[in-house]
């Protein structure tokens, strides 16, 4: 059986199970609970160029069925990343892919030209940051300001590039299709929601920073039709996020066309969830006689 | 640190809104201060793990003692024997024990006591203060009477138990008599436990404390449970919950 | 204590609690659970011109603490609705909003004409339909379509016009300013979540229609983020509406800045929560000492 | 139709995967083919209730026979004596009542055994026929055995237990062995049901069937259970479950 799946010329993943930005740090506390080599590969805590402290706490709270955060991105640089966290990534038979962001143009080109090294195989672009030049707009709410920016990226590394999009937009087909045209190799479908909770006691916010992103299940439905628009739209890979906690989530969203899975917030109450998910997929591929992988891509039957 | 499957042997209630739980697994030996996150099985609300402290670890026995704040632990106080519960830990550092030349003071208020009574029992020696708003607030003072070494003094604001007052002021108050060495360990509100810095620093006595915030994971992987600290923003979870006092920046 | 709420000149709720469109059908059957006048206001199934049939079932199924549905806003249309249910509504004391919806903006201002007679208290237009003449194009997804729409319907009818939103867009506060300008007296955010689901033994959707919309507990924290940003916006009331249960999250909407509250699917699982929402926000006033509900709206406290 | 608490008193394992729960409550008189929307309470998980046909209701006991088919139903499965459920009913149109020179059939497969049996209970007249794959798929075979005047009939797929073969295959031998006027009562399959309404119109006996679609209120206000039929969309929740089979348009 063939379990393994291609990402990008150059990136193939072993097995469709990736880890998520912000809910992994860098591998070394989860590396204590399995070998990393388990996985498809690790998606690194979001990096910026400069070490970043994040918001006021409290930084999480739970909702119905999922969770909300605004850590704010809080992330020790790239530069300590390199020099101290690669090494430890690179002795794991996996796929290492860097998760970064930039407030700027340039940060994001900067970030991808440090990152354009040995020991990381891809590299992910969060684009839910606001883009201070213009005005605080997120890049990754406008289809052109998504489509350059994309663009300039892709100048600046030899690394399979992947776009995560963020979910909360008109045209969820357009934006990816700007990051497609600006040659992101795959697409992550998608980051977490923008919501909130209050305390009717207190009369405040739960957050810290008032506002955060919901994750978990609670946001799985709407994750995986966008997994399903998206993939139907572009030509290129799609990985899916979004709520994904058992390996008939991780089945549910190949049907729908995505040629990996990364599980975020299911891991922070389930450490040991990854390899449950993979080896009921496994099972699922041997009850229904599947040889391949790709005979579950994209195979929802919707006539 | 390990995830395990553990069995709910007694869950009863012990005060106001407080109850003590015994869980029966193969856990691990653990330092008074650390603590573990629990997850209700077979259901996915709630959905993040909750962080309690250990209490106490002997014989495939786990104690925890908690107090009924929302969700969370309102369906944790439901709970019947018998039925299965996710326990992953023990996680973070715990309190370091007093140097032989030291004397120990234990200070607890609100849901502070349990990793204040751990190390009490383990010590077996020093004084404990525990403060709460009235007599019903303190849970297990039988127990808390009852070890040897230790000398223990309640607190209440309603004087239903013990001084009328609040613990920092019984703290300040032991302070004075105290001549040697002195180390604090304080578990409780941000107030209390600023306080307790506070008093410290005065009398030149080392001082630990054990912080709560908000988690989501409990070992590090998130970034939800910083707290801030001279050498920058430090995981409640891996690199406390027991900091030493002087390196909190206790804020306004 | 006052518990009355405003939500345009000449409609004023004696509570802040309605039914939600589509949870409630024409309220008969809800009558014979408990009487109406309870309710602040009743708001009725989505009306069309023509009686529609809806989509193939199934037609509903459950979520992590959500449902969806694809009913396909099967109704009775608007003749019968006038003959055989509003005169019965007519008969409690509450406010009758009725909901409507069209395929073209003519469409719309002729629902909203026919509407404009006595038993009716207000109208609610559902622009999370696509205009068959702009090719398909939600009505509520572009800022200029939405404006022209409101204006139109605003300019065929005398009665208070209530404007219900679709959450999914990129800038919901221009599709409310676009809505407000159009002439809306107040605002309903918002409408459920396109979104899927899978079954992996079928291969197939969930759904007959393939997608749906998300509503219960699980996109409240989205609602109640959507209602915090657009009442802070707007000038006009806004109506809340998105997985609101029990009385709690009735008063973390109130403080977000609703004005009133829609409840929904929690109305399914549980017929008789109205009751206890009413009496639960009564009881927190009681507790807080509040006078008027006033009191609570848009009190959250941020700084 | 109303809301009540009620306690389970039993709720044990009958066959295979298929469970009979005993609740405790006030209900109301039903007529069999009437069903209620059960939910567990404490937890928002599952959020909408799930239908049921009532199999019994006498002394303030409500009997279910239910089958695991997902979330919900094991979630139910796992429930224990004393805990307390939601009930919304009784709901729908239940069968008519055979005509008195009506010779009464029943027919029941997969997940429609509760309603064809508690109409057998009711009339004590005429024929039943169970049909499953084996005979462990055949719940409370003894208990229909033993109603005075309705004569059983099982019929499995593989032979194990009864007429090997299929309910409507028996159906059809028995239709053509009865001359006076006839009236099927069927619930099941929707291909089960489709065939019994062929034969029935073959034979010009008159069917009621007993239909299922996903529903989320149970009581009419939702528009999800609707099922097509001559007159247009019905609500299978309200104007249902049971149906003259002869107005339903079944497709292909
Ligand atoms: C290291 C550590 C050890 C703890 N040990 C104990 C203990 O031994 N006994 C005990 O009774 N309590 C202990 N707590 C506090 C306990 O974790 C919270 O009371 C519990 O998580 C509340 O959950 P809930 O669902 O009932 O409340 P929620 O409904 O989630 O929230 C109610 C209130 O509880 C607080 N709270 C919620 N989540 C957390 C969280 N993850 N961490 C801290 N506070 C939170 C907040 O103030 C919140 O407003 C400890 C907390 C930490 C961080
Ligand atoms: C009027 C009526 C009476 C019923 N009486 C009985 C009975 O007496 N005994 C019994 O075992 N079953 C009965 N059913 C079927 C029962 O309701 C479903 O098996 C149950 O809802 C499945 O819930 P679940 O969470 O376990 O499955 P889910 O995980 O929700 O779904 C599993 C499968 O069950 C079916 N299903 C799911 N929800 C519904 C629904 N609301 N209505 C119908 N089918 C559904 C679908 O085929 C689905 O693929 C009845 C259904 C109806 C409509
Ligand atoms: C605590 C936390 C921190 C996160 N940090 C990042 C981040 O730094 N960069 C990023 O692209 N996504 C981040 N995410 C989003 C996740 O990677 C993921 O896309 C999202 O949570 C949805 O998936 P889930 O439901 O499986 O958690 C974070 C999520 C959580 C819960
Ligand atoms: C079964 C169902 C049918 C609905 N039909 C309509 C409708 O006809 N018109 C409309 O504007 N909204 C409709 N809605 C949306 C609800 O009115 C409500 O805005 C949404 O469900 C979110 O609220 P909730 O979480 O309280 O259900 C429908 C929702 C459900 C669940
Ligand atoms: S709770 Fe996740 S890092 Fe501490
Ligand atoms: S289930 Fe709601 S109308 Fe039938």
């Amino acid at each position: 059986m063939d379990i393994s799946t291609r990402l990008a010329p150059g990136l193939c993943l072993k097995n469709p199970v990736l880890s998520a930005s912000g809910t992994f740090a860098y591998g070394e506390e989860f590396s204590r609970m399995f070998d990393l080599s388990l996985l498809g590969g690790v998606v690194t805590k979001g990096l910026s160029l400069l070490p970043s402290e994040g918001n006021p706490t409290p930084r999480v709270c739970e909702t119905p069925c999922g969770m909300l955060n605004a850590i704010g991105l809080e992330n020790i640089g790239i530069d300590a990343f390199i020099e101290e966290k690669l090494p430890f990534l690179g002795t794991f038979d996996t796929e290492v892919i860097v998760n970064f962001f930039g407030t700027a143009e340039d940060e994001y080109a900067q970030m991808a030209q440090r990152l354009d090294i040995e020991g990381v195989s891809a590299i992910e672009m969060n684009v839910s940051c606001p883009n201070i030049k213009k005005g605080g707009i997120e890049f990754g709410k406008d289809p052109q300001i998504l489509n350059r920016l994309v663009a300039k990226v892709r100048k600046s590394t030899t690394k399979p590039l992947v776009v995560k999009l963020s979910p909360m937009v008109t045209h969820i087909g357009e934006m990816a299709l700007a990051a497609q045209e600006g040659g992101a190799d795959a697409l992550t479908c998608s980051n977490t929601f923008p919501a909130m909770a209050i305390d009717e006691n207190t009369l405040r916010p739960m957050l810290g920073n008032v506002t955060g992103g919901l994750s978990g299940p609670a946001i799985k439905p709407i994750a995986l039709r966008i997994v399903w628009e998206v993939s139907r739209q572009v030509s290129i890979p799609v990985i899916a996020s979004g709520g994904i906690t058992s390996w008939k989530d991780a089945v549910h969203f190949l049907l729908a066309g995505a040629s990996a899975v990364e599980i975020g917030s299911a891991s922070l109450r389930d450490p040991l969830c990854f390899g449950a998910i993979i080896e009921g997929l496994i099972r699922y591929m041997q009850d229904k006689g599947l040889e391949s992988i790709s005979d579950i891509i994209g195979r929802l039957q919707t006539a | 640190m390990k995830e395990c499957s553990a069995l709910v042997k007694d869950n009863r209630r012990v005060g106001q809104d407080t109850y003590l739980m015994t869980l029966e697994c193969e856990f691990s030996p653990f330092t008074p201060g650390q603590f573990l996150m629990l997850r209700l099985t077979g259901t996915c609300e709630p959905f993040l793990r909750r962080p309690l402290a250990i209490l106490s670890y002997r014989e495939r026995a786990i104690e925890l003692l908690y107090k009924v704040r929302g969700g969370g632990t309102s369906l944790l106080a439901g709970t019947k024997k018998g039925e299965a519960l996710s326990v992953l830990g023990p996680l973070g550092k715990g309190f370091s024990d007093p140097k032989p030349e030291e004397e120990a003071v234990y200070v607890a208020g609100g849901t502070g006591l349990p990793p204040i009574l751990a190390l009490a029992e383990k010590t077996r020696r020093g004084r404990l203060i525990i403060g709460a708003r009235t007599r019903d607030d303190i849970p297990l003072w039988n127990r808390m009477q009852n070890i040897a070494g230790v000398e223990p003094t309640a607190t209440t604001e309603d004087g239903s138990l013990g001084i009328r007052g609040v613990a920092t002021q019984a703290l300040g108050d032991l302070l004075e008599t105290i001549q040697s060495p002195c180390v604090i360990y304080a578990c409780g509100p941000t107030g209390m436990l600023k306080q307790a810095a506070r008093l410290a620093q005065g009398s030149g006595a080392r001082c630990e404390v054990s912080i709560e915030e908000h988690m989501a994971c409990g070992f590090g992987v998130c970034s939800a449970c910083v707290v801030r600290t001279t050498t920058g923003n430090q995981k409640v979870c891996t690199q406390g919950p027991v900091f030493d006092a002087s390196c909190i920046e206790w804020g306004i």
